[in-house]
């Protein structure tokens, strides 16, 4: 059904005639319209990676990063409108160190998922508008493996084993699928992501991009790191190159 | 200009996922006389234009020291401006309260945006109808951060904002190259060539119209005095004016193509 | 989560971020809300721990005093009359003679004044307010406020941190259009009106003095001299008062600040005046 | 040992405030590792000043299936402690659908028993067991100081066994092993302080949950103490028997 | 992702949480009931004495500050021998303070984020008149806790004259030519008294005029003398000089160590 | 804890540590304490460390109680975190200034946290620029009042120890080696074994250094020397 022009689509504390908040789902058009963003849970590590928009050679080297670490051992990265995600970060931030006060440990990445979906959920009631924005959060330890978590502007809280976000998201989870993802090590994961990122963009409106990465895994010894600029322009060296290949192979 | 039902509130979503209330406080921004910040390694100079209501009037304040590493210009609403440039300046004194430093300026850029994104997603307040230009200098080194009403915040080598700013960015896009290894001395020129372009045919900086704020390595913030302003204008006025950057200002300033 | 803290050091950095916020800008508050011990430690108690006779000499606060004032009507048509207010300049801390040279007659307005006798901080910082307020009232009211009213603000101002620990003893004189009128006002709050009255701890010394040789009627210079007189006497019997001796000459017009006399000189001018030797001398 | 500070109140008949002695937990608490899981060991008096309120309690507190705690202190303190402990464990469990880990139960202990310290007369071991680090004991002093220790003894008896457990405790236990240990060590606590006594209760935790024990002095199994045998007391003169 | 009964059960324990927080919290406020550990407790000394003297004398366009540089404790055991008891707050103000360290580090700190937020809504430092009165109010604030310090202001005035500004604990404020706070002020002042103020010196002697380097050099005559008799005092001499239109100058000048 | 509070002191710091002494050396600093955790007089847990390091700039050391210490350490760690947001390493200046502000804030509540702090480390001037560095100790005492200093003895160790440490300074002033250094606490350590009784002879030493950041030490045993008890020591 239409929404636009109903009157029920005004506030996330309005449901419409067949009992569709209006509200959160524009918020999650945020989230959908904004740069593609793909996380994948490997055979011994996450990987996550982001298409982000450069719009002027004015911006410093990664200015706007979008993934960080909610304490050493859980990354997140935000997806959507910018500084919504960067209030999700900063809540999540806070709430690891509640966690960390309380409990003199790091904060679980189930708990942080928790936290941050039950805060999103709360914006979705009306009070004040949705958030804009979703949130991968990842960590890999030992006893667990990799974990992949995402919260969406909804309050969805789901684990995944990979998914996309934003812009390009069908076509990447396209992609995904074919890939064995358990069978792919953290270094062939960062290959395969910026080859994904870079197959479904659109050549002729998304230039001015730049691929973010950040990993955990087993190689970074259960912390969460930006990738290093030499690792991703390796893996962008090497999905150009296979790209090339595949072009030829057709 | 039409009015639409998405608007009137910062707390409603646009079917597309957009926040008009936000994208019209960036407007206001648009409206106010320029500035320019760009930084080299060691330093970081911002420029701003000053605007007096008429000829009796004083100009305006638009460059803010608000700590020894730092200082702060602001396009926009003044009133607005002042607000954040002294909670700038609080952030700047309760770090130095409790650590016995300077802050770094990644701190005020992040809360900064977290000031401004409060202010995109409650009901009752209003965007703030300014854009901020924070030069400083830490342990990094020299930064300028750039702020607008829609939270967005990003370090920058460059930036301008304000009426006709599209211009000074083309300018400063042309020569970003060069600023990393000028002199305090260069980067100065480069920033009023900048402001200048933003400048109707007509106009022109003076001592009295421009501000220049400049803080480095082993120098504090300083707020240039109008005597020291001329002798960098002198500099800049054997530079001619392009005629790019009068075409570029022939465009007006607060009406780029608003989409629905 | 809980909606109930764990614990009340959740807060503590909460309170700190407050108690920050408090230090780094100058509290704005019409009332003021001081620091305040914690653990329901009284004042009082606490002061006569840390700061009494045996902490170190310079933590003890200043204090110590004679203070007079009265009024009285002129003589001759030559004179004034008005009031006459007299201080020495002697704060003490302990047994340490801190200053010889405090101002205790504290401007209020333009012809009133406010002595300070006790913990001088406490006269300082309150006499402040009650300046301020006295501003305040004239800027609102359009005429200047009496004596009274100020005094009685004073007060109720003291009142209000009865049995904290405040040390004030003070009197409010002055002009106004019920013409000249002197209020004693103290950290207990009481507050009343009298045409002679001192203050301090050489207070009984002046009154001494002053029963003595006051009289309703007077010529400007003879009240100036009662006023020197007494606090010369009081300063040489009390030895919480000394210095000099500090004069303000309220009269229906405008207020007279006179200069300080040093009070070891004036026993001597007095002395011819009062016909008596200074020294004994047997040999004559 | 656990009641260091000596309690002066002053009687205050005008509001009918006369102090009494706390009543405490004068206490043995034993706890060990093994090569399993840990065991603990408590003896059971509870007394005031010199009188014995309750010769049998159990001190034994359990808290999950996992988890057990040691009180020792006042007994109004350590049971209003383990009480809300307890609701806080139990919550997280539920919400969080997994056992609480027995370290954050103890941090759970310590927020209490730290934020407290003033006013409470409080101290506790906690013992459990759980999927990630195995058997662990938490030893939390008056104070609130929490430390992990293989083989940790408190509470007013525990000054007079200390240098046992010293000397017999080695890597690797075996669970019988370490129940002779630890029952042997609140024997001779009780043995020696009068603020310990009546029977030994022990507990066992490990995978499979928590396996408690009783030895009375009356049944066989009860620790038993060897001393020296005495000589005359009196002058050897005088007629006495030994 | 909490569960109906799991809601109730948090409810059960929030109460339980107040029940027994209210608890906690009337042990500790309830002064009949207070225990020997309570009442202690409120009688602990949250003052310490660190030691040592600070002095300041003002002259037609200079101000002089010093002070010695030893932290002791309990009067006896030294702690160090390079203590900071003066501050620089701007060119034209110094900030000296003996007494209680802590306190002397909290007013320290206090009075720049003044001068921070001064700086900010003036565009210009602060005056040593203006900064006088600020600190006379704050030690004020602090009343009914008092810091601990005998703090002596000095700087050149807004006429370019030198001011030095004493006071005591709770704010007590006098402009005056020369003062002195900390174990040796009882010391200090009467020499002072003799060759500044000249209240002292018999008659017919010669009163010379006050010089930057008369000033100077009576300065370290105090802290000589002070050092001889006054055992918290010592080590070295911490000088700074303020002369109108001129950087501050900063210098350090041997003492007595024993 | 100085020994005039140990007197005084109403708080009743249960599990307590002694002295902690540092000396300042050419490129860093070293550290020593003992292992020890007191409940009175009872060595009541061994092996227990009273170093804890911040990040590779920071080392801190206490004395004092160790339930107080645990509570700061919390408190420090999420300090470091908040400095990693901002890219930064929290340096031993600022975390001296924050503790300080810190303690001071506790004491004011008449609720002190029962430590004197050293922290040590070294200040780096300039990011990834370690010749620039300089070696830093600070302390900080229970009620707030912090100093910073180039050699350090706590506890008893403050009456016992200050001067002998500080002579050796002055002999060798800014050259100590580092093991000249770490030689000076072993023979100080002795010393307060001889006097304290309190102190363990179990400790370790830490140490910060400009190059290799912070190392914390391995425990180490003294037995010191005992030849003065073939001398006569009766009374006579």
């Amino acid at each position: 059904m239409s929404s636009i022009g109903t009157g029920y689509d005004l506030a996330a504390s309005t449901f419409s005639p067949d009992g569709r908040i209006f509200q959160v789902e524009y918020a999650q058009k945020a989230v959908d319209n904004a740069g593609t963003m793909i996380a994948i849970r490997g055979k011994n590590g996450v990987v996550v990676v982001a298409d982000k928009l450069i719009s002027s050679k004015l911006y410093t080297d990664n200015a706007n990063p979008r993934m960080f670490n909610v304490n050493d051992n859980v990354g997140v990265a935000v997806a959507g409108n910018y500084p919504d995600g960067f209030a999700l970060k900063n809540y999540a931030y806070g709430e690891a160190m509640k966690w960390l006060k309380d409990y003199r440990e790091p904060m679980p990445i189930q708990n942080i998922a928790n936290s941050v979906a039950e805060y999103i959920h709360i914006h979705t009631l009306g009070i004040s508008r949705p958030f804009g924005a979703g949130a991968f959060f990842m960590s890999w330890n030992k006893q667990t493996g990799g974990r992949l978590f995402l919260v969406e502007p909804s309050g969805l809280n789901y684990e995944y084993k990979a998914w996309a976000v934003g812009k390009h998201r069908q076509a990447a989870k396209a992609e995904i699928e074919k890939l064995k993802i358990e069978e792919l090590d953290v270094n062939q994961l960062v290959k395969e992501a910026a080859r994904i990122i870079m197959v479904v963009r659109d050549e002729n409106k998304d230039k001015n991009v730049q691929i973010e990465m950040g990993w955990v895994g087993e190689q970074t010894n259960g912390k969460y790191e930006e990738v290093p600029s030499e690792v991703v322009t390796a893996a962008e060296e090497w999905a150009i190159a296979k790209l090339d290949e595949d072009d030829m192979d057709d | 200009m039409f009015r639409n039902q998405y608007d009137g509130d910062v707390t409603v979503w646009s079917p597309q996922g957009r926040l008009h209330q936000v994208e019209y406080a960036v407007e206001a921004m648009k409206q106010g006389s320029a500035t320019v910040g760009i930084k080299s390694e060691t330093h970081a100079v911002i420029v701003a234009l000053k605007r007096a209501q008429n000829d009796l009037s004083s100009h305006q304040k638009k460059v803010y020291e608000i700590d020894t590493h730092a200082g702060v210009s602001i396009a926009g609403l003044l009133s607005d401006g002042r607000i954040l440039a002294r909670y700038l300046q609080t952030e700047c004194s309760s770090w130095r309260w409790d650590y016995k430093q300077a802050v770094p300026i990644k701190k005020l850029a992040e809360s900064m945006q977290l000031k401004l994104q409060a202010n995109t997603q409650y009901y009752g307040r209003r965007p703030f109808g300014v854009g901020i230009l924070i030069a400083g200098y830490d342990k990094d080194g020299a930064h300028i951060i750039q702020t607008d009403p829609s939270a967005e915040v990003v370090s920058m080598h460059g930036t301008s904002i304000g009426a006709r700013s599209q211009s000074a960015r083309t300018y400063l896009e042309r020569n970003v190259d060069n600023f990393e290894k000028s002199t305090p001395e260069q980067l100065i020129v480069h920033a009023l060539l900048a402001l200048r372009d933003t400048l109707p045919a007509e106009e022109n900086l003076n001592a009295q119209n421009t501000s220049i704020g400049i803080v480095g390595k082993d120098s504090p913030f300083s707020l240039l005095e109008d005597a020291q302003v001329a002798v960098h204008l002198n500099q800049v006025s054997t530079h001619p004016r392009t005629t790019g950057g009068a075409a570029a200002a022939a465009a007006p300033g607060g009406a780029e193509p608003m989409q629905m | 989560m809980w909606g109930e803290t764990f614990d009340d050091f959740e807060n503590d950095e909460g309170e700190m971020a407050m108690a920050k916020q408090n230090l780094i800008a100058e509290p704005a508050r019409a009332d003021f809300t001081f620091a305040k011990l914690p653990l329901g430690i009284q004042p009082v108690d606490f002061m006569k721990t840390h700061f009494a006779e045996t902490a170190g000499k310079s933590m003890q606060f200043r204090k110590g005093t004679t203070t007079l004032a009265f009024v009285y009507e002129p003589a001759t048509p030559a004179d004034k009359g008005g009031i006459i207010v007299a201080v020495d300049s002697r704060a003490s801390s302990g047994e340490y003679i801190s200053s010889k040279s405090v101002m205790k007659i504290l401007d209020i307005g333009d012809r009133m004044v406010a002595t300070m006798a006790g913990g001088a901080a406490d006269c300082q910082f309150w006499t402040r307010i009650v300046a301020k307020y006295c501003t305040l009232y004239e800027l609102r009211e359009k005429t200047s406020i009496t004596v009274s009213a100020a005094s009685k603000y004073f007060a109720n101002t003291l009142y209000g941190y009865r049995g904290q620990g405040l040390s004030v003893g003070s009197m409010v004189a002055g002009y106004d259009k019920k013409g000249p009128q002197i209020f004693k006002v103290d950290s207990e709050g009481d507050r009343c009106q009298l045409k002679v009255c001192s203050v301090g701890s050489g207070s009984l010394n002046a009154y001494g003095i002053l029963d003595n040789h006051y009289k309703p009627k007077m010529t400007d210079d003879e009240a100036r001299k009662l006023g020197l007189r007494a606090i010369m006497h009081a300063t040489y019997r009390d030895s919480g008062s000394g210095g000099v001796c500090n004069l303000c000459h309220i009269t229906p017009t405008e207020k007279i600040r006179l200069p300080p006399m040093d009070v070891s000189k004036l026993w001597y001018e007095f002395a011819d005046e009062l016909g008596r030797d200074i020294t004994y001398n047997p040999v004559e | 040992m656990d009641t260091m500070r000596d309690e002066k109140r002053k009687a205050i008949p005008a509001i009918g405030f006369y102090p009494q002695e706390e009543i405490s937990t004068g206490t043995t608490l034993i706890a060990m590792e093994y090569n399993g899981g840990v065991v603990v060991g408590t003896d059971s008096r509870t007394s005031a000043g010199s009188f014995i309120t309750s010769r049998a309690t159990n001190k034994i507190t359990p808290i999950t299936d996992n988890m057990v705690v040691c009180r020792s202190g006042s007994a109004a303190d350590t049971q209003a402690i383990a009480d809300i402990a307890k609701y806080h464990i139990d919550v997280y469990t539920m919400t969080e659908n997994k056992p609480v880990t027995i370290y954050r139960s103890s941090q759970i202990f310590r927020q209490f028993l730290y934020n407290y310290r003033e006013q409470l007369s409080a101290s506790v071991l906690v013992a459990g067991w759980d999927e990630e680090l195995g058997g662990q004991v938490y030893a939390i002093p008056i104070g609130g100081f929490v430390s992990r220790q293989r083989s940790t003894a408190s509470g007013s008896g525990s000054t007079f066994v200390q240098g046992f457990l010293d000397s017999q405790w080695r890597p690797n236990l075996t669970l019988e092993e370490c129940k002779a240990i630890v029952k042997q060590a609140v024997g001779l606590a009780t043995f020696r302080d009068g603020s310990s006594g009546g029977v030994v209760r022990l507990a066992v935790i490990n995978k499979a949950g928590s396996q408690f024990e009783l030895f009375r002095p009356d049944k066989p199994g009860f620790p038993f103490v060897q001393t020296p045998t005495p000589h005359l007391s009196f002058p050897p003169h005088i007629e006495q028997v030994l | 992702m909490t569960s109906f009964t799991g809601i109730t059960a948090v409810a059960n324990a929030t109460n339980e949480m107040a029940m027994f927080k209210q608890a906690m919290k009337e042990v500790a406020a309830h002064p009949e009931w207070m225990s020997s550990r309570q009442i202690e407790r409120q009688r602990w000394n949250p003052y310490s004495m660190e030691g040592g003297s600070t002095c300041a004398i003002s002259g037609e366009n200079f101000a002089i500050v010093a002070s010695d540089t030893r932290m002791t404790q309990n009067d006896i055991n030294i702690l160090t021998r390079d203590a900071e008891k003066i501050q620089i707050l701007n060119d034209n103000i110094i900030l000296t303070t003996s007494g209680f360290y802590g306190d002397v580090l909290q007013l320290k700190k206090v009075l720049q984020s003044r001068l921070h937020k001064y700086r900010f809504d003036y565009r210009s430092d602060m005056s040593v008149d203006l900064c006088a009165e600020l600190l006379s109010r704050n030690l004020y604030y602090r009343r009914f806790f008092p810091y601990y310090t005998g703090a002596i202001l000095a700087g050149i005035d807004e006429h370019g004259k030198g001011a030095v500004f004493s006071y005591d604990p709770i704010g007590c404020i006098e402009r005056l030519g020369y003062s002195a706070s900390g174990a040796a002020e009882p010391m200090i002042i009467p020499f002072l008294d003799c060759q500044i103020g000249h209240v002292t010196l018999s008659e017919g002697y010669e009163r010379p005029e006050l010089t930057l380097d008369r000033a100077i050099s009576l300065m370290k005559d105090s802290f000589r003398g002070a050092a001889e008799r006054e055992i918290s005092t010592g080590d070295k001499i911490h000088l700074v000089i303020a002369e109108a239109g001129k950087p501050v100058v900063v210098k350090f000048l041997p003492l007595r160590e024993d | 804890m100085n020994a005039h509070d140990e007197v005084q002191r109403t708080l009743n710091p249960t599990c307590t540590g002694t002295s902690v002494i540092a000396l300042q050396y050419k490129t860093g600093v070293v550290v020593l304490t003992d292992r020890v955790v007191s409940y009175g007089k009872m060595a009541r847990y061994k092996n227990v460390s009273r170093q804890y390091k911040v990040n590779d700039n920071v080392l801190i050391a206490f004395g004092g109680d160790h339930a107080d210490f645990h509570w700061l350490q919390n408190v420090i760690e999420r300090q470091v975190l908040l400095w990693k947001r901002f890219d930064q390493d929290i340096g031993p200046k600022a975390l001296h200034g924050y503790l300080t502000s810190l303690l001071y804030a506790k004491r004011c509540k008449m609720n002190p946290v029962w430590n004197t702090l050293v922290v040590a480390g070294v200040e780096e001037e300039e990011k990834n620029n370690k010749e620039t560095s300089t070696p830093f100790i600070g302390v900080i005492t229970q009620k707030g009042c912090a100093y910073q200093v180039k050699h350090i003895a706590t506890g008893l160790g403050a009456f016992l120890l200050n001067q002998a440490v500080e002579d050796e300074w002055r002999k060798k002033g800014e050259d100590l080696s580092r093991e000249e250094a770490e030689a000076v606490l072993r023979k100080s350590l002795e010393l307060t074994l001889y006097h304290d009784c309190v102190a363990d002879n179990e400790f370790e030493i830490g140490r910060v250094d400009a190059t290799e950041g912070v190392v914390l030490g391995k425990e180490e045993k003294i037995i010191g020397d005992w030849s003065i008890a073939e001398t006569n020591c009766q009374y006579e």
